[in-house]
């Protein structure tokens, strides 16, 4: 009853502020500048903290609000995704009060510095070190960074760095907000094997960092990184949402397109990724391949893993809604995806037959069929390895023993890595 | 549709699954797989009259407890798991449902109260020699004489056929097509003989028809539609049924990969163990999701089910064979055992691969039913 | 039938990768990948003159160095070990083998001393806009008019069309059957176009003709047989080049799993990643087994060749896919990036699954040849 | 030269003895004592030990003129392919003087007691227990064997049990020649899921051996262990050329050809296990099923398969008679063996449809189709599971690194096992 109550006031609240408030002609900074000082663009936020101190119910209510009004709201990216509720977490008042009104304004976009070559699916055998400087009060960074979008623009790095080697690996790691704007820092895009160059390299040459801007404890980086992989796995989600850019007329809204497209760029490859299961039928029917049994056959076994992957997600979100234990369904999506890509990317080779010889202009749907051969093996390996994931669906949802870890123990100084 | 059990389809599955640990343990599916009838009339009483399993899905105007498909998959899903030896698939899934599709209301309210309180075993013959599960495959003849149908030709892989007091026949109507007719098994023109099956846990007859009186259920020539529900039906809850043995599989399997030690360690402990136990559960709860939906579609979206229930047989099939396969190879030499149950399980896995017809078979009636 | 090299073989393969690996590292395959002809002059001449491989299977009286088959396939082997960037498969895999399967003597004379030599880049032209790789595929038509033969319609995937100077066309001739026929690169009424190809290191281009003067090759109409003959040989011989490509994957993949440490050892010593490369390596040998066979039915038993060469194909193209895909798999990141050459392999399994028609197609011809 | 020369020699030698000795009216036993007397029963053997000392190519001239003459040769099974070359290398000459000969003239069958319950792939984790006895002069053994093949009529057992416990898991293992018709021994058919007893359990309760029957030192089993096991290997082939059985009229034939039953009896329905690729043409074209292109492409792969396997195991033996280094295909062949047996199984499924469903006289091909599914699933098990192939695979053959040992190095006491 009560809730109900403050949804209706909350309604009628931010109902008026945005009339009164929300104008399409403003430059998309001077509006979030606004949405920052009334809270109303991260209600679910501490009020102390550009927000709200909404429940998540409420905020909902907020956001229905704002889409009546075809009101912008804050960006989307790694700063609103990740950055922010990581400093809201595990940062300092010092750095909430600095970082977070950039982060909800837009004016500070923020890229990840996690991996390294030498540490993929073992992110907390990364080798960047930072050391203090004489003076003691500023890091000094050096090492190679890897997988970082939009590091190219970005204003500020969440930079995982090694600060103690003589302890085991997940306790000598610190987090750190990293001014990207500096020369020690150069990033360089990276490209790939279908020839997109979604992301970074980003070079860390006696980059300097304040002590201050450590997020969390010095040495407690790996607690604060798990707080920001935790925020990941829902944020290509929001990416999505973001890049529902409203049609709207009026700077704002031109200034938030333009913003998404920058956002939305590196992924413009990603549904080939998946292999476009959602094209064969009517691939094979403008082929003609459907006449053929063997070709139907592999269809049918695609379809049939595609669609019960969906039927199983629908359980997995049901038992969440009704605030059941999750059952094993919810973690396999990654590996359902993986097999589904693979498939379609046979699939798809079936139906073309020669045509899959070709790309671009000349290839099937103007190049579509070749990008997703040369896209889908990104699938399996990209956001964690199917080996990766196998290891955690056995040992955490069938609590199988994990096999003998070799280097949990040890100093990190002793433990065997890449040469560079 | 509903895509997470309700607290009663909870509370269903809790009691049946107790009373078949009980009732149903290896040792006494290995007592009964080598009885000619293959199973206990004791039990299978108890499952009738105390737990109404029978009727579950019957209406109740008909003697049943009027619940839908979902709970008769739930149902099935438990007996699956404990390989009951029991008539309860020919006589509910196969039998009933057949009834339910084709017969009067006369017929039902006289055929289904037996079957719904589990004093009538009745089964459901398709299936030929020629081994098709389709109605071009039926050749079977009825011919209406001056004293009403008789009934000509054979009838094969008939699940309890042996045992069953009625019969449900679907046999060619000269001239007119498709017609499914009902005798009871000691009818006279009717021998039946007992099949020595893969799967002991699940007894098959072959049926001999020379002229043997019928009657017909609803009427005669038409039952097309009806005879392809009720083998749509008997997908989806075949589906369901695989699904509790192949989960049963996953429980053992993983229980002994974390007790059994070699090399000094749990075999669980291995990465070619881990993932293989991985890829089993990722096949599993593929089958479970398609397996539910299709008794959901059965229940509330009859247009769905027909490919639903195709797509749901094949994948059902291919994972419970997979996962029967992987689970003998991680149990090792001793899974190659007669003590070791797993065999039990994957005779019944590589049965019901080809009961109702196989994968291939469904993915190509996926296909058509898709519009592909 | 021989089941080992002899030393002359061994000394051949030496040779040729000794060559192959100073004159074709990655640097060069991903320099001349991007260059319109896709191929290195200089390179090209050394490997006629000096190595004298267009020649390898030709005979000495046609300018070759006539060995057989199985040479041709060992140097196709390392050539798809380095990714060689050349003309080499379309002139000697393709247009030459026509030339010796469909030619009279007097044309063979004629044509084949420039192939042997590396003087004259030649390619065949069989598969159309449809795709497809089979006889009945071709509807590109040959007309006898005042002036000797001329072609009109399209070719398509054709390998090196855009650059080669000779090119064997298989026509249809207007009411009796297939004929294969030879004209210039340059002809009048023939049009190239280069294709944006998926493997940026084998060329392939579309040709129109319009009426384009052409010289027939052996008896006009009857060339059915030399075509499939041709066709069978270039499969063994893809399958032999796929062999090399594979094994350098292999190579690459247990190299890194070897060097590559994550959690403090090398991910090498990870089962899940040791039995991948257990799987690799199985499918190679049977792969190699394949073509190798395939080669040795091309030399000494003809008979055999139509079904092995269907097999060694569809098996070849399957292994190599499954290879480089692994093989990414393995690199993980690294390996999807443009730099790792992984990729570079991964393009060319893939367009060489469906080159000569995809594994599908092939194991159709291999049921149909073995009488099933 | 003098090779030629003493293999003329020999012919002849061999030769004459035979149209002297050879008499198929012997009983089989007065037959092999002869062949034990003249050593030309096991000519390669040592002269001292029933044997001429002749090398391998000339021993193969023996076996030559034994053909050529009808004559019957030393038993099948496991005393001559595995218990008489184990002693011949690492026994006593005491030992020697008491086995050999029973095992030459066949009334001495042997059994082999290695792996256990709890020591399947891991046969070095045995845990029979072998203990000195007060007076010194026994072993009194204690534990259980499996998948031993003839231990019911067998007259000694091959059997490895840990005398040391405080040594590394290797090292406390000993192998003895155990005497079986004893009140401690006592062995039991087990029956398998395709319904055949080819194996039995083997209970050993204060069972006692001789310490002089130690086949070489105590504490050194393991070593002598996998020379036993290098000859089983061959072993195989070994049955099959022992199930040739002579077609001769006899006392001395009709004994042998007994004696081959009771070896091969266990195997009947290794053939199905394999997979039966042999039957799948004839059985599509049978059933029709061959006109399915579904069925064709199956087909297709599966007969790949099996001729590529063929032509591999070819090339192996190619390069070995060459004296060429081995190359990798010689190891893989098991692995093979798994894949055409689980592809022969679902291939024959998808050819007998609901025939699949019957078994026995009612199955297709009298059973046999039914037998080949329930037996296949032994072929992937047996002999080394395909998971243990892999690793040699990948280590022996590619060279990758094993994974960490965490039993190899410490007391086998302290060593995690299966609780019995």
């Amino acid at each position: 009853m009560g809730d109900r109550m403050d949804a209706e006031s909350v309604r009628r609240e931010v109902r008026a502020w945005l009339e009164a408030s929300w104008n399409p002609d403003l430059s998309l900074v001077e509006w979030r500048k606004r949405l920052a000082d009334s809270g109303w663009g991260c209600p679910a936020w501490p009020v102390e903290w550009l927000g709200r101190g909404l429940s998540v119910s409420l905020a909902d209510v907020v956001a229905e609000e704002f889409e009546r009004a075809g009101a912008v709201g804050t960006p989307g990216g790694g700063g609103m995704t990740l950055a922010a509720p990581t400093i809201l977490e595990h940062g300092s008042d010092d750095l909430k009060r600095r970082l977070l009104r950039g982060i909800v304004t837009g004016e500070h976009t923020w890229c990840q510095l996690f991996s390294e070559p030498g540490s993929g699916s073992d992110l907390a055998g990364l080798t960047t070190r930072a050391e203090l400087s004489p003076d003691g009060d500023e890091f000094i960074v050096n090492g190679q960074k890897l997988w970082s979008t939009s590091a190219h623009h970005a204003k500020y790095g969440m930079l995982l760095a090694r600060t103690n080697w003589d302890v085991p690996k997940h306790r000598g790691i610190t987090y750190f907000a990293l001014e990207m704007h500096q020369p020690g820092v150069v990033a360089k895009p990276l490209r790939q094997m279908n020839g997109h160059a979604s992301f970074n390299e980003v070079f860390l040459n006696d980059a300097r960092v304040p002590v201050a801007n450590a997020i969390g404890e010095v040495g407690n980086g790996w607690t604060v990184a798990l707080a920001t992989l935790a925020h990941e796995r829902r944020s290509f989600d929001a990416l999505r949402a973001a890049a529902r850019s409203t049609k709207g007329k009026g700077r704002a809204y031109d200034e938030q397109r333009a913003e998404v497209a920058e956002i939305m760029a590196p992924y413009t490859w990603y549904p080939q990724r998946a292999g476009r299961a959602d094209l064969i039928v009517e691939r094979a029917k403008a082929t003609g391949r459907n006449r053929d049994p063997v070709v139907r056959q592999e269809i049918a076994k695609l379809l049939s893993l595609a669609r019960s992957t969906e039927w199983t997600a629908r359980r997995a979100k049901a038992a969440r809604v009704l605030g059941r234990p999750p059952g094993p369904e919810g973690s396999l999506g990654k590996l359902y995806a993986s097999e589904i890509a693979r498939a379609c990317s046979r699939v798809h080779t079936l139906i073309s037959g020669s045509d899959s010889l070709l790309a671009g202009a000349d290839g099937p749907l103007d190049g579509i069929i070749a990008e997703i051969l040369v896209s889908v093996p990104a699938v399996s390996i990209a956001g964690g390895t199917d080996e990766i994931q196998r290891n955690i669906v056995s040992e955490r949802v069938l609590g199988l023993p994990k096999d003998p870890q070799t280097d949990a123990e040890r100093a990190f100084r002793d433990v065997p890595r890449n040469r560079r | 549709m509903r895509w997470s059990p309700s607290e009663e389809q909870d509370e269903l599955r809790r009691l049946v699954r107790r009373f078949l640990e009980e009732k149903s343990p290896a040792s006494e599916v290995r007592r009964l797989m080598e009885t000619p009838e293959g199973y206990e009339p004791g039990v299978w009483k108890q499952l009738s009259q105390e737990l109404g399993l029978p009727g579950v899905h019957i209406p109740e105007k008909y003697g049943g407890q009027g619940l839908g498909f979902v709970e008769l998959a739930i149902a099935l899903e438990e007996m699956g798991r404990a390989l009951l030896c029991a008539p309860y698939f020919a006589s509910v899934a196969l039998a009933a449902n057949a009834i339910l599709n084709a017969g009067t209301e006369a017929e039902k309210s006289a055929l289904l109260p037996g079957i719904a309180a589990g004093e009538t075993l009745a089964t459901l013959a398709v299936a030929e020699p020629n081994g098709r599960w389709d109605a071009g495959g039926i050749e079977l003849e009825a011919r209406r004489g001056t004293g009403g149908w008789t009934l000509s030709g054979e009838k094969s892989f008939v699940v309890d056929g042996a045992t069953a007091e009625l019969i449900v026949v679907a046999a060619r109507v000269a001239g007119s097509g498709l017609g499914l007719f009902h005798l009871r098994g000691g009818a006279d023109g009717l021998a039946r003989r007992p099949l020595v099956a893969l799967d002991p846990t699940r007894k098959l007859a072959r049926l001999t028809f020379k002229g043997a009186r019928a009657e017909s259920l609803g009427e005669a020539g038409g039952a097309a539609p009806a005879l392809e529900k009720t083998l749509d039906q008997a997908s989806a809850l075949l589906a369901n049924e695989m699904v509790g043995g192949a989960q049963k599989l996953l429980d053992m399997t993983v229980e002994y990969a974390k007790t059994r030690v070699q090399f000094g360690r749990p075999i669980g402990s291995f990465q070619a163990i881990k993932h293989k136990c991985a890829d089993m559960l990722m096949a599993l709860e593929l089958a479970r999701s398609s397996a539910y939906y299709a008794a959901a579609c059965a229940d509330g979206a009859p247009d769905e089910l027909p490919a639903v229930a195709s797509l749901a047989k094949a994948q059902g099939s291919d994972a419970y064979l997979e996962l029967a396969a992987e689970s003998i190879q991680i149990h090792g030499g001793l899974g190659f055992t007669w003590e070791q149950d797993v065999h039990l399980y994957f005779k019944r896995a590589k049965a019901s691969e080809v009961l109702l017809g196989d994968p291939t078979y469904h993915r190509e009636l996926l296909a058509q039913r898709w519009g592909i």
